[in-house]
């Protein structure tokens, strides 16, 4: 079982960390999150350029810088940490993971480059973002018809070039490939309740699309991927919360104390650092399970479904804690509260993402003992 | 005419309803009928009739304002701050101080706004530090209040600031009627992390005060509070279903409906903010939701503790009829229920949702209030009291388990505080 | 909604508190927990003739005193309070209920009389004690071979004249009646968790046994009567040890202070009064609700949910407060732990309470609707 | 001969086999292969040549061992008490003790046990009040110890007493060596609720110790018996198992076993204590309760929180080798986990055995495991340091929370403590 970051790792870290806390502070967030679009195109071409994290985990010949999982995985901690607004979840991580998998290698060389070099945004059309089995029921395709249906719920649908959709075949569910500017394609923005990631309806009548790859796909294993690296935005985030948390108790005098002197709130922060370290751990773990099949098939799942469960605990207590003020608009905290509620039902709530765990054991034991 | 105490019901009722049928008129102007109102002692029935009143008792007041129901009469004003200044006026001020401000409060003339918790005094109220100071012949107003319902339309704030700095926190406290229009007082609205704003904040740089307009005696605001908060918690639910008039037609009807939606406006999210735990069996058996077996036991446990503590607070109240005063655990728990409930209503919700619960304003489930109360449910463990005072209250009070130690005892000068508030 | 006591019941427990606490201090309950009967013989004969538990339930053309589930919710609740030991719950309550329900006016002439004057014993025989639905599946009965089958665990079957057997007949589930010393019938010991309830496995093996009544039963209603009861010990367990650790953390001092005086636990004990005070209205509800349908059909479900919770929660708690000591045999506590676990998982655990309170409501719905 | 701290892995490993092949002999009394064993240096080769040991370093001493193992011959007397004896001598001892008492702790002549809990001081250890009063030639022990692990069969025992009543709690102590073979010194079984009885309580009266068997100076115990407890917390766990000897054939295998069987009686239900989390998946699955969907839930974060703790552990021990030795958050949050695991486990065990709970001993399922899970889980939260104590240990020294007010700082005679210490 192996733990920990390498040197190099840390050091990433570190870079992308002091990046983003320059360039995402929270008056940014907050002059984003009101605009439609979203984010900043010259912050999008310094992550391609100066940061070099658009590609990170995309393989060198088509652009990318050929990491994995572990690194992807440290930028999306970052970013999740300084609440980073803009398509990298949807376009790079999403889409891209999608793209690496299954596509073809004249595909890949097509589109990956673009994305990587920050020219090209592509969105991953998923129409059920609850259960990985359920997806492809309401979009279909066929080689006739193109694509028909609708998916309710997708991250930055508004920003994209390109957009790749899970939909339902006679052979199963495949993913598919079209122009977002198609005619047939209807992109209705949806308001968020956490507005720092911007949502859309993308409707499909009779859209011709590409099938990715051979049309198969394993889609499993891209929602553990993204699952993941969801985890670890999460990770970052109450990690953010619990540190400002932290920062506050010492801070805030009342009844003549630092109200961190209260020992139910001791007690408290010490139950939260609890989830937040175990949490943590199944993350990276999760993430060394993506890079390199090392460890647990259900690896994913615990992340997500315990990084879910401690940033949700984190936030509530993060508002509790300020009393009043960490409930008004003007206090940061409720933006990171957002972020945390819509990461916990995101791919997957933590009681389907247990589900899935213990499905995962059964599959294991059954394969063991056949 | 008999001694009204000891009027029978039907009597009320009978010259309650041959009183409205001689004045009632749904096209009077409601500032008109309002002063009628008080005039015929209508407006406040229970109070003392030197002071606008009949001397009723609570239950005959009671029974006039359902005969003023049925008959579909508008009432005096309403709405919570003005309540909180007329009762605490009633019971704290001098014969002077009632005399100016009592009619006013009843025909709505004035609004009126409480300003007691600050940004440095939350939990702690007793600790704040907006302070009052006697120069010449005022009293002179400087810091800055928060949580103010009702700021930005009053014209007189219930004001609680510090006279003394020299004694320790609850003694240097002095209550004062402070008017909100002048200078001195800037009113900002608050708007929380759910959109709506529904509270102020208040500043005050160099705001006076009359000396007449201090209520009781100097270093006796702590115990006039406790009088305005003891009333506070009594809630304000009737009052703000608006009755039936509101849905009556007619000229008056439209006023009071405009006067309503002013002073209900801050309210509208506070259904949300309880969890909203009707909405959860609909909306999971709608969704279909309710096939899966986690969130039967999440709303299981949900349904049981919204019934039982329906029952604990039955129960507190047939104890409190029966006259046992002394603090009852039935009655303690409740505040604690409530916010274990909307945590738990919250998290049913979000498992009904699934991802449809990333979707926020309008575009969230059931006309867009489950994004409300997601986004509302922190304020229950906060508001009134946070959970960790009342779990302290309860453990100290119906527990009798020992007090914390306490660090504010002395002179208020020498106790730690907030850098906020120096 | 009615809630509250009478005077007259607010007397009546009273009265039965002081029996209990004088007669079952807890040097006897060890005492009892210890032997193979595991009750005294003239305390059942005071509780008969002295106190008038025995019948209270029962009508009184049959000896009993004509009262309801919320008298025997009182008897119910001291009895826990004092973790009375003795056959009680097995014969009064759980073969009583049977007997009055379902008996025809010759069997509940022949036996309540007996049961309610002390001199016979009963016990309610079902072979699954986990889930109503299941009963009858082990133990079957038809009029050529009587009973054959096991039931795992019995309450007090080796102390019982009379055995009331639950068992699957072609026509569903019915009630039979038996000898306890018919040579047909095999009584094993058991060794319990909770030393002061005395467990049995009943073996039935061509065994004769008349129907109760008509042979049906309304097994639900059955078991929702002793799921209440049981709600009632288990608030008088829990009302006990709260009580006890309350006195305890007043008066043991550490670092120079009561340990009460520490906000986490403090804190806590807030924690644990809300749960003890929502299980006990909802355990008084649940009696109402038997003695005249009062309130919701699924009150019986929603107090032992609540009651068990709230009890186990409770003696975890008085054992981690009392430190070390609440982990040793000589301390009290682990007694009444024992007997909350016990409880806990005896006749439906809290999460299958929780899933019958659903169907109920389910049900209830489908009739609005139908 | 080679400078042995510059010694190749494979020459210690030689060094070892060689004097195995010669000395080694499975008739031999196991007592007189101890002597043998610690008169070539082997029982303990990280201690001083001076003191039975060869100088080798933490790692040589570790290979040691394991060509012990390899070899399946039998190392030097182990168990718990022991270790926190030896260890404590070596480092605080002078040469007189340690000539004293250090062989025959290797050969296992003399058993130790260690007495330093009261019953009125557990969390509050330095609350302590057994008294120590010189009295002529001697110190005379009066009070009373708990949770004595094989005290009952222990030759001495390492004392924490107060000396100094007029000092500050912590600095009133000092660590004495004593006879447990004396009529003052009462040893009595204490049995745990789970049926078990692995500890004891001592009872001093009039018990004497000689003067020189006080280790360190007068009033330094709090700081010696820090050595102890850091001792005690590396834990015993590969001392536990016994070793490859105890599966092998031959007399002194027997005499081996013997010894192992009576030290490690009270631990038979430790593993229980975790909760038995191996156990969880299997019984579930062969109990066909897998299918039960709550069980489901339960059951994954169970096998997510024993993961994930396993992988803080791994992480914290890559840390510390990796020479980070301040206070790390993933080694302070372990004990917290593991407390939070086993309470989890049995309520995992209780879903999957359902109403089979109600049975204990031997008809408790998985031949009486599943009882003693749901009867010894509650002391993983007590045992070496309540999960209380932890949290604020976490909270201060992790998170930099400020401390909680002290009301012990005095002299120890005017701090409030238990009736029961008067």
């Amino acid at each position: 079982m192996a733990v920990g970051f390498t040197q190099d790792q840390e050091q990433f870290r570190e870079v992308v960390g002091r990046f983003f806390a320059a360039k995402s502070p929270v008056t940014e967030v907050r002059k984003l999150m009101q605009e439609d679009r979203g984010y900043s195109r010259d912050l999008w071409a310094q992550m391609a350029q100066e940061l070099g994290v658009l590609g990170i985990h995309y393989p060198e010949e088509y652009g990318g810088y050929g990491f994995g999982a572990v690194e992807l995985g440290i930028v999306a901690q970052e970013m999740g940490r300084y609440l980073y607004c803009g398509p990298y979840f949807a376009s790079v991580i999403m889409a891209g993971y999608a793209l690496i998998n299954e596509g073809s290698q004249a595909q890949k060389e097509r589109w990956l480059p673009g994305m990587a070099a920050g020219s090209i945004l592509a969105a991953l059309v998923l129409d059920d973002l609850d259960d990985v089995a359920q997806v492809g029921q309401k979009i279909s395709w066929n080689a006739q018809r193109g694509l028909n249906g609708t998916a309710d719920i997708v991250l930055d649908a508004h920003n994209a070039d390109l957009l790749i959709v899970g939909a339902g075949t006679e052979s199963g569910v495949g993913l598919f490939l079209l122009p977002a500017d198609d005619s047939r394609v209807v992109i209705t923005r949806k308001t968020s309740l956490d507005e720092t990631r911007k949502l859309s309806q993308v409707c499909f009548v009779d859209a011709p699309a590409t099938p990715l790859g051979d049309g198969h796909c394993d889609l499993v294993r891209l929602w553990d991927q993204l699952s993941t690296a969801l985890a670890h935005e999460m990770i970052g985030g109450a990690e953010h919360l619990f540190n400002r948390t932290l920062e506050y108790l010492k801070m805030r005098v009342q009844f003549g104390r630092a109200i961190g002197s209260f020992q139910a709130l001791k007690h408290r922060c010490a139950d939260l650092l609890m989830s937040l370290e175990l949490a943590r751990a199944a993350t990276h773990a999760a993430a060394r399970y993506v890079a390199w099949g090392d460890g647990d098939a259900y690896a994913a799942n615990m992340a997500k479904a315990m990084a879910g469960d401690a940033y949700m605990a984190i936030a509530e207590q993060a508002i509790q804690l300020r009393g009043g003020i960490g409930f008004t608009w003007e206090d940061d905290t409720h933006l990171w509260f957002k972020r945390a509620k819509s990461s916990e039902v995101f791919l997957g709530s933590p009681n389907w993402h247990r589900e899935a765990l213990i499905q995962k054991i059964e599959a294991d034991q059954e394969l063991q003992h056949a | 005419m008999p001694k009204e105490s000891v009027m029978a019901d039907a009597e009320v009722r009978e010259t309650v309803r041959s009183w409205l049928t001689e004045h009632w008129d749904i096209n009077r102007p409601l500032d008109e009928w309002r002063e009628c109102l008080v005039d015929g002692g209508w407006a406040a029935p229970a109070w003392p009739v030197e002071f606008f009143g009949r001397g009723y008792s609570v239950e005959q007041a009671a029974l006039v304002a359902q005969t003023f129901e049925e008959f579909g009469a508008v009432g005096p004003a309403q709405g919570g701050p003005r309540r909180l200044a007329s009762h605490t006026l009633l019971t704290h001020g001098n014969d002077a101080q009632k005399q100016a401000f009592l009619r006013q409060i009843l025909t709505g003339e004035h609004g009126w706004c409480q300003l007691f918790s600050e940004p440095g005094s939350g939990s702690d109220l007793a600790g704040l530090s907006t302070k009052a100071q006697r120069v010449g012949d005022r009293w002179i107003i400087n810091g800055q209040k928060v949580w103010n319902t009702s700021a930005h339309h009053a014209d007189y704030g219930l004001l609680l600031a510090r006279t003394d700095w020299d004694v320790p926190k609850h003694q240097g406290l002095s209550y004062f009627l402070i008017d909100m229009h002048q200078p001195g007082v800037e009113v900002r609205p608050l708007r929380q992390m759910n959109g709506h704003a529904s509270f102020n904040e208040v500043f005050f740089s160099d705001a006076w005060v009359l000396p007449e307009h201090l209520l009781g005696a100097e270093g006796e605001g702590w115990s006039i509070a406790a009088t305005t908060l003891s009333i506070e918690r009594q809630g304000f639910s009737s009052e703000r279903s608006g009755g039936r008039a509101k849905n009556l037609t007619g000229a008056i009807y439209d006023q009071y409906r405009s006067e309503l939606a002013v002073e209900l406006a801050p309210y509208t999210w506070y259904p949300q903010r309880t969890g909203r735990v009707d909405l959860a069996y609909p909306r999971a058996k709608a969704s279909g939701k309710i096939d899966d077996p986690a969130l039967r036991q999440a709303l299981a446990k949900l349904l049981s503790m919204k019934k039982s503590a329906d029952l604990t607070e039955a129960l507190a109240a047939v104890k409190q009829r029966a006259g046992n005063n002394r603090v009852s655990p039935e009655g303690s728990v409740g505040k604690l229920a409530a916010s274990a409930i909307a945590r738990q209503a919250a998290h049913v919700h979000t498992l009904i949702s699934g991802a449809g619960a990333m979707l926020g304003g309008d575009d969230s489930a059931h006309e867009g209030v489950v994004a409300e109360i997601l986004l509302s449910v922190p304020a229950i463990s906060i508001a009134g009291g946070t959970d960790e005072i009342q779990k302290n209250i309860v453990a100290e009070r119906v527990l009798g388990l020992p007090k914390e130690p306490r660090f504010d005892r002395g002179p208020f000068r020498d106790v730690p505080r907030n850098a906020v508030d120096n």
